[in-house]
């Protein structure tokens, strides 16, 4: 049999953004797995270096639009670590409920986009049906739909008010009751299972080697969690339970995924019954003194990391992020190997994949080189497709 | 005078005009079943309540940009849409829509036309695969092989579903088949299981979920259709839809007695028994996600042809006892 | 595990008989929230030209220019186009000065469209104010 | 274990690799070790003090020299191995054979730094175009780069 290598992306049907996957496939298996990135570079740590810490916020912030509060929380942790601030409680507990409903509302897109991916788009519908219920809990919280922009440096800008507590707590009714029945829908409906178990295997040793993060690292049943291992904010005094699977497999990621839905409309009641009363947030300094830091978050795809460096201005002298998507990469080449080719979108979803959140380094537009060339249809599929791998096909059979 | 209803017959109805013309609005009744379904509206503002939403469709790809790929066999690659139209047309004439009198056979019934419907119907599927493998282009290769691969899983299934009632019918004309069971109702509860095994290989026939596998748009891309454009996928999409119509018709024809009673109630009694089953093809589509090739392919041979067989089982034993 | 074909048959026809969820947008619109953060808005009677705003903006969407130093004239300019409604301005400004009103629907054919443009006097004791927006 | 035991043991482990080690904050250790010791360095953290997961590699460009940071982690602590290597000469060993999770943080500072990763099995670049100019490092702090001025269409000027 003789090896063809497809595109999948950097345009692709089952990519909402763009990343090159390059595949090798025989027949309708994959054999090898090549991915490059750089379509969606915007070069945010550069210009970070030029901009104050409060204009960083929402630099960040737009770093990814379903995680959004993930990098700014990890961001606004680290600039109050570095000029050692003191947030009062009831900031804290502010800033962590709008996490859990990022998580839920990141968790319920994710289970419908896997249901499209696999072609079920019934479930699709219903998982995005609902999880405008959590949108709209966000959008009364803070103002607005996708970037929350709750948080500051010493606290967060918004307080919550009884009405709004009590329309959570409804919201949050509501959402675990479907939650249970996609439960016990998605792990019965045949054709479903059918696709998603035993798809893409990452075996532990595997899974720990490569680096992977989040939902994907803990269906291969490593029990990781910054939420438990590196408490941010006040984890340390909500009960929750870390959700693993053991199944190393698609499947296992959707459970994992469904436990921790289960697992943050806990944590949410919980917060809305025990928030403490108080400040919500206490003035910063604009200027910060040499230091560094390292801050850790545990954003709906797994570990958000933000290095920082300052220099004694009011901007940072450095801003390193590593979002979640990318230590997910080498995972998902080596889970990649050997399927099929129908299961190459939903292992590539399977990780939840923000590619413009992994890609944020470099502005690619070069300033001096103003003409583009343009290629003719013809000139492109000879430059690209040669003519002996025209026909060359095999029986899959 | 034969030669006026012949026209008429080919070119109003049951012919093009009448097949353009149900086959938008079944579009339309499927699509707008479908986003009930998923608790949406579904198509909405051209017409009422969208209703001419797939003429628009139709319409538009008309008047858009078609390409031909540069190495693409170019006769081969254009031709094939309407070809494909036409098989189906074709096989739309067959349908017992016209047969007042079944003891007088017209120019279209014949013994045998259910074979000629099947085979027919069979061959929309070969265009799919050529035209995904002159596309020339990998996801359409791929796409293709899937369309041949798929037809070896539901072929023989289907036209043992399908033939079974014939069996019992006596008879391999369309028309004496519904005639049959118009008179012996009752014997269509015997057809029960070839009634299920026919619309889901009817629905694997016509690629809708959980067996569109060869156009999967998230796995490869457009598959067959990745590289029609313009007039020609226009022709290919009212190529499905006449498909659906002519393959729900069939099943309607043996299994739920045909549509009797001259030409008005006959066509009412069409569109209800076809709109029945497309109901039924929308309700699948919605409660399943799609499957593997290879899964489907044992599907249809551990289950759906095993089924069929049990059918035609039973249609010898109810024709021993009858008889 | 058990696998049950065809569960969810019962939902979805369930959902037949149901309203859609969905709504026919630009013919029936949802009501935002009241706190909701839509397009910024002067009110320029209160604005004592601190320039809080400008620095703050991390769009660089608010303009001040000084159109008159003896008059304490001055004329804010802001960029609905580069705006990306995080209401740090209204955070920032010390007089609140700025708002946001709920108005989401700002798409139009140009960018010029968007800039919104505030000619005003610095209040005194009394101030005179004239507004184009 | 807890963080004083952990930073303790890590000096009597490395001894004489270590250059500086502080622990600043709860949590979060900062070693400083030679360029040449890196991959010692990480083979012992990673089998005796079960730093398997490498969080991610930063660099920063402190104009005298270039910094290069590993975040590591383990459930204890989260520790930054930090090697400061030469302007001039930027080159690092690879620890892809100790941590195989790293290849595409260390293709990340080769392209964004222009650091030179020795024996890196993937040399190819990850995330800047094919055709981008040779020599131009983006994270640099002398590499700087002008936005064209904003044109919008139909101003007036």
């Amino acid at each position: 049999m003789k090896k063809i290598t497809i595109p999948i992306g950097p345009q692709h049907p089952a990519l909402k953004e763009p990343i090159s996957l390059r595949i090798t496939i025989e027949g309708e298996v994959v054999k090898h797995a090549d991915v490059r990135l750089g379509y969606n570079h915007r070069g945010i740590e550069k210009l970070a270096e030029s901009r104050t810490y409060i204009q960083n916020i929402y630099l960040v912030e737009r770093i990814c639009g379903i995680c959004s509060h993930s990098h700014t929380t990890c961001y606004v942790q680290g600039v109050e670590k570095l000029c050692g601030l003191e947030v009062p409680k009831r900031g804290l507990y502010i800033r962590m409920l709008v996490c859990e409903l990022e998580r839920i509302h990141s968790h319920l897109l994710w289970l419908g986009v896997a249901a499209h991916e696999a072609g079920f788009d019934s479930l699709f519908m219903y998982t995005w049906r609902d999880r405008e219920v959590v949108m709209d809990l966000l959008e009364i919280i803070s103002g607005n739909r996708v970037h929350y922009a709750i948080n500051t440096i010493g606290g967060v800008r918004r307080n919550l008010n009884e009405i709004q507590k009590e329309k959570i707590l409804e919201g949050i009714k509501f959402l675990k009751k479907r939650t249970e029945y996609y439960t016990n829908l998605g792990t019965t409906e045949p054709t479903f299972v059918a696709r998603i178990a035993g798809v893409g295997i990452l075996p532990k040793e595997k899974a720990i080697a490569l680096c992977a993060v989040g939902p994907t690292l803990r269906a291969s049943g490593v029990s990781s969690d910054i939420r438990k291992d590196d408490p941010y904010a006040a984890y340390d005094e909500i009960p929750f339970d870390l959700c693993t699977a053991d199944t190393c497999d698609v499947l296992g990621r959707v459970v994992v995924r469904v436990k921790e839905l289960i697992e943050s409309y806990k944590i949410v009641e919980y917060i809305i019954k025990n928030l403490p009363q108080g400040e919500i947030k206490v003035k910063a300094p604009r200027k910060i003194q040499p230091a560094e830091v390292v801050s850790r978050y545990e954003a709906p795809r797994g570990e958000n990391i933000h290095y920082i460096k300052s220099n004694g201005t009011d901007k940072p002298e450095r801003l390193k992020v590593r979002a979640p998507t990318l230590a997910n990469y080498p995972a998902t080449i080596e889970m990649l190997k050997n399927c099929f080719v129908a299961d190459i979108p939903l292992i590539f979803a399977a990780i939840d994949p923000c590619i413009c959140c992994a890609e944020r380094f470099v502005e690619l537009i070069d300033a001096k080189k103003g003409n583009s060339t343009v290629l003719s249809m013809a000139e492109i599929r000879k430059k690209y497709y040669s003519t002996e791998t025209k026909r060359n096909v095999v029986w899959p059979l | 005078m034969a030669v006026i209803k012949a026209l008429i017959y080919l070119l109003v109805y049951p012919g093009i005009l009448f097949l353009f013309v149900y086959s938008t609005f079944c579009e339309w009744f499927d699509r707008k079943l479908y986003a009930r379904l998923q608790n949406r509206i579904g198509p909405a503002y051209t017409g009422r309540s969208g209703i001419l939403q797939p003429v628009a469709d139709f319409l538009k790809l008309m008047f858009k940009e078609d390409i031909v790929p540069e190495n693409a066999d170019r006769t081969i690659f254009s031709s094939l849409p309407v070809i494909g139209l036409a098989i189906v047309l074709t096989a739309g004439l067959y349908l017992p829509l016209w047969n007042i009198n079944v003891s007088v056979p017209s120019f279209n019934s014949f013994q045998g036309d259910i074979i000629v419907v099947l085979y027919l119907l069979s061959l929309p599927t070969l265009v799919l695969f050529l035209a995904g493998w002159h596309s020339t282009n990998f996801f359409s290769t791929l796409g293709g092989v899937r369309v041949l691969t798929m037809l070896f899983g539901y072929e023989v299934p289907l036209f043992l579903a399908v033939l079974s009632p014939a069996i019992v019918a006596d008879s391999w004309r369309l028309a004496e088949i519904a005639d049959f069971y118009q008179k012996f109702p009752f014997l269509l509860l015997f057809q029960i299981i070839g009634f299920f095994v026919a619309v889901v290989a009817l629905q694997a026939k016509l690629e809708r979920t959980p067996f569109d596998i060869p156009h999967a748009e998230t796995e490869i891309v457009g598959g067959t259709f990745t590289e029609y454009s313009g007039k020609k996928l226009a022709f290919f999409r009212l190529m499905t839809d006449v498909e659906m119509v002519v393959g729900s018709g069939l099943i309607a024809t043996v299994f739920l007695a045909g549509f009797s009673g001259g030409v008005f109630l006959g066509l009412l009694k069409f569109i209800l028994k076809t709109l029945f089953v497309i109901a039924i093809l929308s309700l699948i589509k919605a409660a399943c996600s799609r499957i593997r090739i290879d899964q489907m392919v044992i599907f249809s041979w551990k289950y759906l042809a095993p089924l069929a067989v049990l059918q035609l089982l039973i249609s010898i034993i109810v024709k021993g006892v009858i008889q | 595990m058990k696998l049950k074909p065809a569960a969810f048959i019962p939902e979805l026809l369930r959902h037949l008989f149901k309203r859609p969820a969905t709504i026919e947008y630009p013919f029936e619109k949802l009501k935002v929230p009241d706190d909701f953060r839509g397009t910024p808005v002067l009110k320029s009677e209160l604005c004592i030209v601190c320039r809080a705003c400008v620095r703050d903006c991390p769009a660089f969407a608010i303009e001040i220019e000084t159109l008159s130093e003896e008059e304490k004239k001055y004329k804010m300019t802001i960029h609905n186009d580069r705006c990306i409604h995080c209401a740090q301005c209204v955070e920032s400004c010390p007089t609140k000065a700025l708002f946001m009103n709920d108005e989401f629907e700002i798409a139009t054919d140009s960018r010029l469209k968007l800039k919104a443009e505030y000619t005003y006097t610095r209040p005194k004791k009394s101030g005179q104010q004239s507004q184009t927006g | 274990m807890n963080q004083q035991e952990l930073v303790e043991k890590i000096k009597l482990e490395l001894g004489g690799k270590i250059i500086e080690i502080n622990a600043p904050a709860e949590r979060r250790i900062f070693l400083t070790v030679a360029a040449e010791n890196l991959v010692d360095t990480m083979k012992i953290l990673r089998d005796l003090f079960g730093f398997y997961h490498l969080s991610t590699i930063s660099g920063v460009d402190t104009l005298s020299s270039f910094e290069i940071l590993y975040h590591l982690a383990n459930n204890v602590s989260c520790l930054t191995v930090k090697v400061s290597i030469n302007r001039q000469n930027p080159e690092i060993p690879t620890i892809c054979d100790v941590i195989p999770g790293a290849i595409l943080y260390e293709r990340e500072i080769q392209d964004l730094l222009g650091i030179v990763v020795k024996n890196i099995p993937d040399p190819r670049v990850l995330v800047l175009p094919d055709d981008w100019v040779k020599g131009n490092y983006p994270l640099r702090k002398d590499w700087n780069y002008q936005a064209p001025e904003e044109k919008i269409p139909g101003e007036k000027k």
